[in-house]
């Protein structure tokens, strides 16, 4: 590729070595801090200065190297991490346009979150840690998006994973925040496993671990296609560990245990949706293998629809915004299994900035009224709070799919792949899914902004502008980004085609008509429950009561996997402990030893101490030996 | 500088012997004087054995910084003439990372010792002496000397361990530390006997007079004979690698020991035994090692699996940590059996890996034990509040020992993996499942035991009263774990120059193994 | 004409006994230290002289009765240096513990005569006679502490089942005196290797001798006098029994059977391979079940004499027929240097252990394994002594019992005794456990008063070079091969 | 023919004394039955043309070891003289004794010799061969004879040393 | 005539009672007879071949000599047991074998 050198190109792989340097600096500097200077709190500043300019430059980075993907269209560049033999692993970035709207999206979010967390994370005792996970975070998220190679994408992979682990467990004096940590880690490590597995196995196949060689090989037809189907299909289960697709999705609502912005960042904007990115990114290969589509796709429906149901029901405000979280990352991937790579991208960017908006909201009423996360115990916050409710319900409107906000366009844009891909049953149910989501957004909109101010909230104020600012940009971003999807002159031709030029960008009126019908019906419905009190809500779980529970307890799929890890995995740990104490160790081994102590000790009897018994052994002896050899000989 | 060369290794092997001789001399009373001897010989030793490595040429490749001496002639016979038995010193690519390995955690281990409570003179002597047992095991390119630098290693375990170790006692549940050495040291030399079988086999049958390593492996023995030796091989040295289901002194023993011999017995012995596989078994019994490949196999994926499990039902942090050796030289041995480039390289890496990550977790429980008096993972909790730089870094080896990317696990089990995936793919997905577990029982164990509130009550009945005003580990237990958390990182990060040595080494025993199959 | 002046050295030492037996009378009875120092001055001083005035010689007294040559040499000086050092080590025992002091000393060079005697023998009677010189001292000496009934018992035990191996003993050399007409090693030799067959009575004759002479060196079945012997006997007599007595009936077995016995030894092979086996593997363990220590070394003694035992079964190579070629002795000399190098391996780590032992039992009184507990604090340099022998005797490195077992197995795994070896092997791994046994009461158990042990210079002095002796032998062997290299081929010379 | 007769005479007053020895529960008969069987031995010695070794015999066996195993007898316990009995392990000791006699007389039978007819040995002969060719292991005897006495001594005198408390 | 063979048999007659002596009575003294039987039965077995014997004269002599040796020995053995058995009695007031056994196993 004669773009190899282009300045675009070298400024990327500079941008996570730039979060890199700064996760390295503020590590250090804490010890060093501590060392020079007796009081460290003066010093604290630093950290957060230092991660923020590293991640700001990145933003401004990126920049470039859109203009130089504007241009060149991307490319790639690499060097050598390890030669085995023939196994040839190399560090190295490709650029594309998929790649440049995740960096953008990573490098905007984490700087405003940054920014934001100054002014929420204030005082903490690990304060410099927070951002030092951060810049660590950062670097791998954008490592991940750049990776040319699956290996060096795993590596990023998981390196996120360490990120958010480290992050949800960062009030790890918690217990729950403690098991939460624990337990996003161990389920998408699950994943993850199956995730490496493919790559392996595609290794196996290819002999590279380069995406576009894959890609090239696989298209070549040279790959057996049950493997091919079995690596994709591994693939994508390391996606839904990632994206918290059902039914890996237990623990993105835990991992709210985390600080909320770190939550805003990690939990609905960039870490989880890195699944999604990898189908997309992997989608050459998907489409080779119809029959993984399809369960992408249904996975995805099934993530929407149940995650939907049971953010509906959720009362914990950073919950039901998971839950929505992991109904919308369902329906990108709904989205990618009908092989809508850009609608699926350009609503994860769109939902990103959305969510991040809805999280850092909350986070701000969360941080005015002591933490509160129940919305039944706020209300009418809107007076007390009103960029936070403003930009709030900015936020959940997009969501929501109401025009002219971004949400409008991506919703629209993903309910055309459905309908473009003919599955009309599918789309059927998507718009059941539409009409929820819509429905909670309401419900999470409403509730803590309407009605009467509780009396433990008296106090609550507005955040500091630390705080709102990030929160107005969001929010403006929010409502104008969806323009993306238009062409806007001549060097972009709409998102559609930007990301790929084989497609056009196209309108149907009739969808947008019956999404905005459905769309203003479930708001309109929101209204009269939570504000109206036309109808009960609690009237409606009555009706279907056993639903109604086993929405409220998470489908008991929680209680499945506890029961599981410690009935089952721990129990039959256990047991193989056991077994290894008792049966290997025990009877085998001490009860080899002990066997020969106790043969030596019956032996013993044989020397009895009396004269008689030795001279008879030596009489014996010989002529037993005599008789012996005589016979032997002959 | 050549001569320099020709006798580094001799040196590093000496230096160890001369502290442990010199030690003897010093008074009992200067404590002062001991550990700082100990500390210096210590560090110098483990410098030449990083110089060791780093001045080894991979282009060179081959057997390098190789020197013999004539040690003992055996009475001319008229079958092949005058012979002897020769200190024949040299590494290669395998070696050569092994001696640094066994440099870094010696070092490491005696700056983690300087805790030690009593007799810390009878310490250092019989730990310089299993460190030049490591090290001439490693360097000897001559079966009598591998065999006799083996056994020099395992002969002060029993005391180590008896004397300065610790034992287990949960009321369900006991294990002394008599129990612990006892059979440490009955197992490895119950593998030793198999070994000197299969050495006096091998010596006898090649008929050549000589245990020199390089010139047996041109001889090409015989088939059946191969096949029968080389189990005896596998299972003799398959016992110090924590082969199941030889495995159970493994973790009684590491509980029992001392942070320091624990250090360098699982940091650093049982890679002796993997070692030992490759280059007696691979390199001499190649044909063996093909037919033997698929039971090796077999066994190490139950290593990692069963071990992994194990790890998981166990309540002592010691006891996890051993059970999770015998699951990471599972893998070792599925690399070995994989018996191409990838896998046998991700052996050996993972070898070099295991060795540091598990001294690590060695460090940071010692320091734990010793300022609590307890490794009942049902009794700590949330100490990471008091123990900070302890947590880090138990949760830098925890992540190495699961595989996280940056660290050097995951590069040594990759390629072991890739490795298998060439050949055994089940194996290779079962290898990588047992990745997973390790991820439970380790995010377990941090959770429990670092994690969640601390009950300061129960703190304060624990910790040591010495350790009231700084119950973190001290400074020199910090420089311990760090060297060793910055190894890990870097060979995480940058393997490369890792595996081009290593891969020098590996290709040569595979060429070796083509030319004679 | 016969050289008598070859046998100066074994007229001194007789000299050397009267003369103790004669000053012992005159001299007052606090006074008795002057007789074990003249007795070593004196043993240096024959030792020196052996050296420098039989080094090279080689000579036959009345046509092969005695044999002087680099073999005999070789033990003369082994034996010379070993009653030198059984007498050290006797000297505190003895002031303590017994009295006869003068007769204590002359019978142990008595015993010394009669073993250097016993290593130049080349003839059956000179065997015998010389073989029960030194039973006869054995027997005095073991039942030496008359008022310990332990002691009366270990002289009873011994000299009644003594007498009835030397019957046996004498019923074989009967039998091969009158059906081969000789009791010449090398007039045997020739006729065993013109003889096509072997006869029934000359089977009883060979086999009823190796009893005697296993009875000596406690060969199973031969074997159950030598525990309750070692543990009645005064300390530094078991350190004889175990390492002198053994020793020197090695050093004839070696010769009579190389220089005798080679024609036969394809035959008899069979038989010293059951022999060791059974004589390792219950040697070994039987020791794991003691609680005396005494005993329990002798059992460990009883497995040692096994490892040399097959080493005598691998003087010959297996799978081989016919008669005499190259490759059926080829490696004989390795495994003769393999069996005199363990033996002297094994007598230092023995002697060295023993000697701890009497030093404790003389602090203690007791000499139980339970007895040793915390020995190891109470005086480091005794338990590093005693730690080391034990190693060696287990045969770890960097100690001498490592190389010459490796050596010994190497020389018998060559001539085709590989699963022998590898039975070997194992006891070995067995018997460790025993000797771990005796660490962990030396180490690790905690005893009970904290009393200090304090050595004496000469004891100081005589475990400082059995250290030195065991380490140097295990990690520099060389100069010593060289010299049982030459011992080696004297005694193939005269095949 | 008339040699065999004595020598059947010989082999039976040997086996017969012999018998007593083993049989006989009064340890006086039993004395007696060694002493028979000693004498029985001389005879055999006659018959083989060896006057001398029978002399030494019966001045060693039957005057020197009957009367110093008598007076042995009479410093230790008398009253069970009359009532020796057996270990009651006597049959194994039966066993290994009938086994071992098997072992020899099959030898004996099976063995085949290279014989000439019964001739002695001239006494100047043995007279010149000991104190020539077996010099030295006469010495070693004598040494023998001393460790035994010295021995003999030690184990039976009463001493005023410490030890004897 | 008188054969070798008679010689052998009474010789392997004599041993065998002598070794049943010895194994099978409990009187210490006995025993030591019985061992003196043994050693009268090598003696017959020795001058047996040495007078049937087809070789030189100082062959055959050598079976006198060692005749010769063998009563030495075995009266200096007698003696020197029948001592050590006279110790053990004065310490124990009993010579027999059955109560000899303080040390076993």
């Amino acid at each position: 590729m004669d773009s190899n050198n282009t300045i675009g190109l070298h400024a990327a792989w500079v941008i996570p070595l730039l979060s890199a340097a700064a996760f390295l600096i503020i590590v250090f500097s804490m010890r060093l801090v501590g060392f020079f200077f007796s009081d460290r709190n003066k010093l604290a500043m630093l950290a957060p200065i230092v991660s923020i300019t590293a991640i700001l430059a990145g933003f401004i980075l990126f920049w470039l190297v859109l203009l130089d993907v504007l241009n060149f269209d991307g490319g790639s560049i690499s060097m050598a991490w390890l030669i085995v033999g023939p196994a040839e692993i190399r560090w190295g970035i490709f650029v594309d346009k998929i790649s440049v709207a995740m960096i953008g999206l990573v490098t905007f979010i984490s700087l405003l979150v940054q920014v934001y967390s100054i002014g929420y994370m204030k005082g903490d005792r690990h304060f410099e840690w927070y951002f030092a996970i951060h810049a660590l975070f950062a670097t791998a998220m954008l490592t991940l998006v750049l990776a040319d190679n699956l290996l060096f994408l795993y590596f990023a992979w998981e390196l996120v994973g360490l990120g958010s682990y480290l992050l949800i467990g960062f009030w790890w004096e918690k217990r729950s925040a403690a098991e939460a940590a624990k337990k996003a880690f161990i389920t998408t490590r699950i994943g993850d496993v199956c995730l490496l597995i493919g790559i392996i196995l595609l290794f196996r196949e290819t002999g590279t671990f380069n995406i576009s060689e894959i890609f090239h090989i696989a298209e070549s037809g040279e790959i057996n296609n049950a493997i091919l189907n079995s690596s994709v299909l591994l693939i994508f289960i390391g996606a839904m560990g990632k994206s918290a697709q059902f039914p890996f999705h237990v623990w993105l609502p835990d991992a709210m245990e985390g600080p909320t912005p770190v939550s805003a960042l990690i939990h609905a904007a960039t870490m989880v949706a890195a699944g999604v990115y990898l189908v997309a990114r992997m989608m050459p290969i998907f489409e080779l293998a119809p029959e993984i589509m399809l369960i992408v796709m249904i996975i995805g429906l099934i993530t929407f629809i149940f995650a939907g149901s049971m953010a509906l029901v959720m009362n914990d405000i950073k919950k039901i915004l998971a839950y929505s979280t992991i109904s919308h990352l369902g329906l990108m991937m709904l989205c990618l299994g009908t092989g809508g790579v850009a609608a699926a991208i350009f609503h994860l960017i769109v939902h990103g900035i959305a969510k991040a908006l809805l999280f850092l909201g909350a986070g701000s009423l969360m941080h005015s009224i002591s933490n509160e996360t129940n919305i039944w115990k706020m209300g009418g916050l809107r007076h007390r709070m009103p960029i936070t409710a403003v930009t709030f319900f900015i936020g959940a409107a997009s969501l929501a799919g109401l025009p002219p906000l971004a949400g409008f366009f991506s919703k629209d844009e993903l309910l055309l792949s459905v309908l473009h891909d003919g599955q009309y049953v599918v789309f059927a149910i998507t718009l059941l899914g539409v009409f929820l989501s819509a429905l909670y957004m309401a419900r999470v909109a409403i509730v803590p902004f309407f009605g009467s101010v509780p009396k433990n909230l008296a106090q609550s104020h507005e955040s500091g502008s630390i705080i709102w600012v990030p929160l107005v940009i969001l929010a403006t971003l929010s409502a104008g980004v969806g323009f993306l999807i238009l062409p806007l002159g001549s060097t972009y031709p709409g998102w559609a085609e930007f990301i790929n030029p084989k497609h056009h960008f196209e309108i149907k009126p009739w969808l947008m008509i019956l999404s905005i019908i459905l769309t203003l019906i479930a708001l309109i419905l929101g209204w009269s429950i939570y504000v109206k009190k036309l109808v009960s809500a609690k009237q409606i779980s009555q009706f279907i009561p056993y639903l109604h529970k086993t929405i409220l307890n998470k489908y008991y799929i929680d209680d499945f996997y506890q029961w599981v890890i410690d009935k089952c995995i721990l129990t039959f740990g256990r047991l193989v402990a056991l077994f290894d104490r008792v049966v290997i160790n025990d009877t085998v081994v001490d009860g080899s030893a002990i066997s020969i102590y106790l043969s030596a000790l019956k032996t013993r009897v044989f020397q009895t101490g009396y004269l008689f018994t030795y001279g008879a052994a030596m009489a014996i002896g010989a002529s037993g030996l005599t008789i012996l050899w005589w016979v032997l000989l002959d | 500088m050549n001569t320099f060369n020709s006798w580094l290794l001799f040196i590093i092997i000496l230096i160890p012997l001369i502290g442990a001789a010199s030690l003897i001399f010093i008074p009992k009373e200067q404590k002062n004087w001991i550990q700082w001897i100990a500390t210096t010989l210590g560090f110098i030793t483990m410098v030449l054995s990083i110089y060791a490595f780093a001045a080894y040429s991979h282009d060179a490749g081959g057997f390098q910084f190789a020197n013999s001496w004539v040690w003992l002639e055996l009475p001319s016979n008229p079958l092949f003439g005058q012979q002897a038995i020769e200190l024949n010193l040299g590494i290669d690519g395998i070696s050569a990372p092994m001696i640094m390995l066994t440099g870094i955690v010696m070092f490491t281990g005696i700056l983690a010792s300087r805790s030690i409570q009593e007799s810390h003179k009878e310490f250092f002597v019989l730990y310089f002496l299993l460190i030049s047992g490591v090290f001439g095991v490693f360097a000897s390119l001559d079966l009598f000397f591998l065999f006799f630098f083996y056994e020099l290693s395992v002969l002060p375990m029993y005391l180590l361990i008896g004397i300065w170790g610790s034992s287990t006692d949960f009321k369900t549940f006991i294990r002394t530390k008599e129990y612990g050495a006892m059979k440490l040291m009955l197992y490895l030399v119950a593998g030793s006997v198999l070994i000197w079988i299969s050495i006096l086999a091998i010596f006898t049958e090649s008929g050549l007079g000589t245990f020199s390593i390089p010139a047996l492996a041109k001889v090409g023995f015989d088939t059946t004979f191969q096949l029968i030796v080389f189990p005896l091989v596998t299972l003799g040295f398959g016992i110090l690698a924590g082969l199941w289901p030889f495995h159970t002194w493994s973790p009684d023993g590491h509980v029992a020991a001392p942070t320091a011999v624990s250090m360098v017995h699982a940091g650093v012995l049982m890679k002796l035994g993997a070692y030992g596989i490759i280059r007696v078994g691979l390199f001499l019994l190649p044909e063996g090692a093909e037919q033997w490949a698929p039971v090796l196999l077999g066994l190490g994926t139950v290593n990692v699996i069963y071990g992994a499990l194990s790890a998981l039902g166990q309540r002592d942090l010691k006891y996890v940590i051993g059970y999770s050796s015998v699951s990471h030289m599972g893998y070792v041995l599925m690399g070995i059996a994989t018996l191409n480039v990838i896998g046998l390289s991700g052996a050996v890496l993972q070898m070099f890996s295991h060795g540091i990550m598990t001294a690590l977790f060695f460090v940071v429980v010692g320091v734990i034990y010793e300022r609590t008096h307890t490794r009942d993972i049902e009794v700590l909790e949330g100490i990471a509040k008091h123990m900070g730089w302890v947590a880090v870094l138990f949760l830098i080896a925890g992540l190495t020992s699961l595989g996280l990317p940056g660290l050097s696990g995951f590069v040594a089990e990759l390629l072991v993996f890739i490795g298998l995936f060439q050949t055994y793919p089940i194996a290779g997905i079962l290898g990588i499942i047992g990745a997973g577990i390790t991820a439970i029982y380790i995010l377990r164990l941090v959770a429990k035991v670092f994690f969640g509130k601390l009950n300061e009550k129960v703190w304060n009945s624990l910790l040591d009263n010495k350790f009231s005003k700084q119950p973190d580990s001290n400074y020199w237990e910090r420089a311990s774990s760090v060297v060793l958390a910055i190894t890990i990182l870097i060979v995480g990060l940058f393997p490369f120059p890792f595996m081009e040595v290593i891969n020098t080494g590996v290709n040569e025993i595979l060429a070796s193994m083509a030319g004679s199959l | 004409m016969n050289n008598l002046t070859l046998l100066l050295p074994e007229i001194f030492v007789v000299i050397l006994g009267f003369s103790i037996l004669t000053i012992d009378f005159f001299i007052p009875k606090n006074k008795k230290w002057i007789l074990p120092c003249f007795a070593i001055l004196s043993l240096t001083g024959i030792l020196i002289f052996t050296l420098v005035f039989l080094s090279g010689k080689t000579d036959e007294l009345y046509g092969g009765i005695l044999r002087i040559d680099g073999y005999s040499l070789f033990f003369k000086s082994a034996f010379l240096i070993l009653g030198g050092i059984l007498i050290v080590s006797s000297v505190e025992y003895v002031n303590k513990n017994l009295s006869n002091q003068g007769e204590y000393y002359s019978i142990l060079i008595f015993t010394v005569l009669a073993m250097m005697l016993m290593s130049s023998s080349g003839e059956l009677l000179m065997a015998y006679i010389s073989l029960e010189a030194l039973s006869f001292g054995l027997y005095v000496l073991v039942a030496f502490d008359r008022y310990n009934i332990k002691s009366n018992e270990a002289g009873t035990k011994y000299i009644i089942l003594g007498a009835l191996s030397s019957a046996i003993l004498l019923f074989g050399i009967s039998q091969i005196y009158g059906l081969l007409g000789t009791t010449q090693f090398n007039e045997m030799a020739d006729i065993l290797g013109n003889t096509s067959s072997i006869n029934p009575g000359l089977l009883i004759g060979f086999l009823f001798l190796i009893a005697g002479l296993g009875f000596k060196v406690a060969a199973v079945p031969f074997h159950m006098w030598a525990p309750d012997v070692y543990e009645g006997a005064p300390t530094p007599i078991t350190a004889h029994l175990a390492v002198g007595s053994k020793a020197a009936t090695f050093a004839l077995i070696l010769r009579f059977f190389i220089s005798g016995l080679m024609p036969l030894m394809i035959d008899l092979q069979i038989i010293l391979i059951i022999m060791a086996a059974l004589t390792m593997t219950l040697g070994n363990l039987m020791a794991l079940v003691q609680s005396n220590i005494k005993r329990l070394l002798a059992y460990s003694s009883i497995g040692h004499a096994g490892y040399l035992l097959l080493g005598l079964s691998a003087l010959v190579s297996i799978n081989q027929s016919g008669n005499f070629n190259l490759a059926f002795i080829s490696n004989t000399n390795f495994v003769v240097s393999g069996i005199i190098l363990h033996t002297i391996a094994y007598g230092i780590s023995n002697l060295a252990a023993f000697l701890c032992i009497s030093i404790i039992y003389k602090k203690t009184g007791h000499e139980n394994i339970e007895d040793l507990a915390g020995i190891g604090k109470k005086s480091p340099f005794l338990s590093m002594v005693f730690a080391a022998s034990v190693f060696s005797l287990a045969g770890l490195p960097i100690f001498a019992g490592f190389i010459s077992k490796f050596y010994l197995f190497t020389g018998a795994s060559m001539q085709g005794l590989i699963w022998l070896v590898a039975i070997a092997i194992f006891t070995s791994l067995i018997s460790l456990y025993y000797y771990l046994r005796i660490l962990k009461y030396i180490y690790i158990e905690k005893s009970k008063d904290s009393q200090q042990i304090n050595l004496s210079v000469i004891s100081f002095g005589l475990l400082s070079v059995l250290f030195i002796a065991m380490i140097f032998i295990g990690i520099y062997p060389a100069p010593l091969m060289d010299a049982i290299h030459h011992a080696t081929d004297a005694l193939s010379m005269l095949n | 023919m008339t040699s065999l007769v004595f020598f059947y005479l010989a082999s039976v007053i040997i086996l017969g004394g012999g018998l007593t020895v083993i049989l006989s529960s009064n340890i006086i008969y039993a004395a007696l039955g060694l002493m028979a069987s000693l004498i029985g031995v001389a005879g055999i010695f006659i018959l083989s043309f060896a006057p001398f070794l029978a002399l030494v015999q019966i001045l060693i066996y039957g005057g020197a070891i009957v009367i110093v195993i008598i007076f042995a007898l009479m410093l230790t316990k008398l009253e069970d003289f009359r009532t020796l009995s057996d270990h009651k392990h006597w049959p194994i000791a039966l066993i290994a004794s009938l086994v071992t006699l098997g072992t020899i007389i099959a030898a004996a039978f099976y063995t085949p010799t290279n014989l000439v007819s019964r001739r002695g040995v001239d006494f100047d002969k043995i007279a010149h061969e000991l104190f020539s060719q077996w010099a030295i292991p006469f010495e070693v005897a004598s040494l023998v004879l001393l460790i035994a006495l010295m021995g003999g001594v030690i184990m039976v005198r009463k001493t005023n040393s410490r030890d004897d408390k | 005539m008188i054969e070798l063979t008679h010689f052998q048999i009474l010789s392997g007659f004599l041993f065998a009672i002598g070794l049943y002596g010895v194994l099978a009575r409990r009187n210490a003294i006995l025993v030591l007879m019985s061992i003196e039987l043994m050693l009268n039965a090598v003696n017959i077995n020795l001058i047996g071949y040495s007078i049937f014997m087809n070789a030189s004269e100082s062959h055959r002599a050598l079976g006198h000599v060692i005749i010769i040796f063998v009563i030495t020995v075995a009266a200096a053995e007698l003696a020197l047991a029948i001592a050590i058995i006279l110790r053990l009695y004065r310490n124990k007031s009993s010579i027999n074998t059955d109560d000899i056994n303080i040390m076993k196993w």
